[in-house]
This record gives structure tokens, C-alpha cells and sequence, in this order.
């Protein structure tokens, strides 16, 4: 059945794939494509320390459950679940579960590359990018600005 | 009626603070409070004209400018999101 | 490092996904595609008991090696992996690994997709699937043929 | 000289058996073992005429119809592949 959720702990994988391919070989599923996502140890050559994730909860979960059963829903998928991480990862810890299980190859590698977009670009989670040369504040797809010490901010002043 | 403002990522920076809570007459829309909020934080208004589009979620939902708000209605003030 | 071969086991995920990602996160990837095939318990409204898998050794176990190194050199992969299973395989039983890991969620993808088209193609390893309505052989992509008594066959004499 | 030849899935279950040795003279081709094994096996003619390729691995490399055998060569006569 679909689920989706921000969690904070990273996912036993096998565990993950069992309970899928349990919920759908018999149905007739053959197929399962998993995207994980995990911290970037360098980017625009520069090292990166840490990843802040944040989500607007309880909302962010509710998104994330409600793009699993959306994907669900389409022509020969049987199982999609989606997880997203919060907190300090660091680079190489896993930050976004992203799991499709249907009768085809094709329909499984399709539905999670659509299901991941609205995953990034819908749910309301936010990074902040710690690295040798300064914070960056990730913005959308990738575009990055340095945070600024902005004046009464509770955790810059 | 009071309306609860949040900000995330770049925007609590800006802000300077993490949330906030307003007082609106009844009948205000989404758009009456970001006018609002605009014209307590001006530095928002001009990073989401120069830099980083402002959305507003309404109770976790992409809200529209003609959302009527009721009281108690929390408002989220995002910038596109950075999942993944 | 890439690698590819014919196994006999299940592959433990999380041991193969912490090392793709220990081999990549300092190199700039965040994204991994992982596809997961496994055997179906029904195929054409029919129960299947089980797959039969043959390779032919040891160039099976080459191509796919050829495979996941000739991969591995696309633009932004830092890491292909490829294992397929062989022996008599029940619904549920995982068959084959894909794994590909990239600087960019896109390429992952892509990549991945193709990795899998072309050992599904080209790689001699071979499937009869046993029904509750006979035996058949899966010829290609799909295709079945159902086994014949060849009269000298040794398996079947 | 000798070559090996092996069958695999369904090709097995038509020629009756796994693997065969074959004499063949020096210089023969690809082709020309084909046509030999098709004289013994007639079967395995028709059925890829009518049913299913067949495809031939030559040490276990897509081979062509004009690739010189030698001694000791291992060809296998396989069906479109069908892993995953």
C-alpha cells in the first residue's frame, strides 16, 4: 500500500524492497525501481560538510503520502512509497527514499522519475548547505545562495 | 482575526524570525496579508522580486492571492522547495 | 568501481548501496538508481511456481561486467553495478540488480534504464517459466513458448 | 577440427541434447557450421524460420556468418536472450 512520511533514521533497504515485492509479486508485479538520494561530499568544487533538511511538518508528511497513492493510482503500478530525511546529514547519509514497484520495467522507471519531480519540487523541505567556503541557502532545483547574517535573526545574532 | 505567519529557508533569514502573529480584519484574502507582511519586512518583498520566488502555503496548501483567511488560518511564507 | 556478474544469492541492499555510495559521495554524486527485478506470481491470468534461469558461463558473467564498465565511462556516472541471479527461482525471488550512480537524479536514470535494456538484450541467460498451465520458455522480451516433450531431450526423456 | 557446439533453452529441448562436438574442415566458417548443424538438425532450421532466431555465440561473442572457426572453438546456438 502506498505510504510516504519525513523520517529521520535511514531505511533498513532490505526491508523496504522485502515488504514491497511481498505486497506485489503476487499481483502480478516484476519490476521496482528505488532512487536514493544522499549528501554530496563536494559541490562547484568546494567540500561540503553538512546538510540542515528541514520540513513544514505535519504537513511535508502529508504531501509525501499523498504523492505516493497519486502514483499509485497509474496504469500498472502496484506500490510506491516515498521517504525524505530531516536533520544534519552528513555527505554519503541517505536523504530521500523514492520506491516504485509495477508490472512493466518501463512503468516503474517512469513513474518514480515523475513521482521524484513532485517530490523536489512540491513538498515543502528546505536545505541548507554547509561548506569550506560558507552556508548556502539551496534554493528550488539546485540554485544556491549564500546565507547573509541577517541582523536579529535568532540563530545568526 | 489572527492569522499565524511561518517562514522557512531563506525567508526566516530575511524575516529575521521564525514566525509571527498578525491581526486582519474579517474577510481578508492571502493578498491582503502579504501586503501586510510585505510592508513589515520590506527586504522580503524585494529578494522575492529580485532573487527567490516567494510562495505561500495556506494551512499546508499552495494557496491562491484570492484565498479568503479565516481565524486561526496558519500562513507559510517558502521559497521553491529543496527536497531530495 | 564497476562490476557485474552472475550470482547465486540474494544481494544484500544495504551493503551494496553503502558501498556504491562510499565509492561516490566524495566524487560529487547524490543520486542512485537502483532497479530490482523479481519473479512474478502471475503472468497471463496463470500462478507461475517458479523461474528457471540459465546463463551461459563464463561470458554471461563477462558481458555484464563489459556492461556495467562501458556504462560507468557516461558522462556524470561515477558508479555502475550490475548482478544477476541464476537457479530455480520462486515468485517473490529477486533476479536482478541494477545500480547506477550519478552526479545528477537525470543521467542516474537514464543511464540505469539503458544499463537494463541492453543486459536484458544481449546477455546470454535464459528463462523457463513453470505454470500451473505448463512449462514455458521465454524467448526475448516477453515472448513465450510453450515447452514441447522433445522425444532425446536429456531432461525429458 | 573439432569445434564445440552448445545449445541453450528452448534449442536444447529441440535438438534433443545439450552440446555436440563437430569435425569440420580447416578454413570452414561460421556458416558453414550452421549449415551442418541444420542438416543434423532440421528441426532447429525450422523453428528459427518460424518461431525464434537463432543466434550464434562464437566464445561467447556475438559472432558473424563469416568468422573463421578453429580448432577448439566453442560456438553456442541461443535463442533472443531473456534475463532479468
Amino acid at each position: 500500500m502506498a505510504d510516504g512520511r519525513i523520517i529521520e533514521k535511514p531505511l533498513d533497504l532490505n526491508e523496504l524492497v522485502a515488504s514491497i515485492i511481498e505486497d506485489t509479486a503476487e499481483k502480478g508485479a516484476g519490476a521496482l525501481v528505488l532512487f536514493v538520494g544522499y549528501v554530496k561530499g563536494r559541490v562547484d568544487d568546494s567540500e561540503v560538510s553538512e546538510l540542515d533538511y528541514e520540513a513544514y511538518e505535519p504537513h511535508a508528511s502529508r504531501m509525501l503520502k499523498e504523492i505516493a497513492e497519486k502514483y499509485e493510482r497509474r496504469e500498472g503500478v502496484l506500490n510506491v512509497r516515498i521517504y525524505h530525511r530531516v536533520g544534519n546529514l552528513k555527505p554519503g547519509e541517505t536523504t530521500l527514499y523514492v520506491a516504485v514497484s509495477a508490472k512493466s520495467r518501463h512503468q516503474a522507471f517512469q513513474v518514480a522519475k515523475e513521482a521524484l519531480e513532485e517530490v523536489k519540487h512540491r513538498v515543502p523541505i528546505f536545505k541548507l548547505e554547509k561548506r569550506e567556503d560558507g552556508e548556502y541557502w539551496v534554493i528550488g532545483n539546485g540554485r544556491r545562495i549564500k546565507r547573509r547574517k541577517a541582523p536579529g535573526s535568532p540563530e545568526q545574532s | 482575526m489572527k492569522i499565524k505567519v511561518r517562514f522557512f529557508s531563506i525567508l526566516k533569514d530575511v524575516a529575521g524570525r521564525e514566525s509571527i502573529e498578525l491581526e486582519l480584519p474579517e474577510g481578508a484574502k492571502l493578498r491582503d496579508l502579504l501586503e501586510k507582511i510585505y510592508s513589515l519586512y520590506p527586504d522580503l518583498e524585494k529578494i522575492s522580486g529580485e532573487e527567490v520566488g516567494v510562495i505561500a502555503l495556506l494551512n499546508g496548501s499552495y494557496g491562491k492571492l484570492d484565498n479568503e483567511l479565516r481565524d486561526g488560518d496558519e500562513v507559510a511564507l517558502i521559497p521553491p522547495a529543496s527536497g531530495g
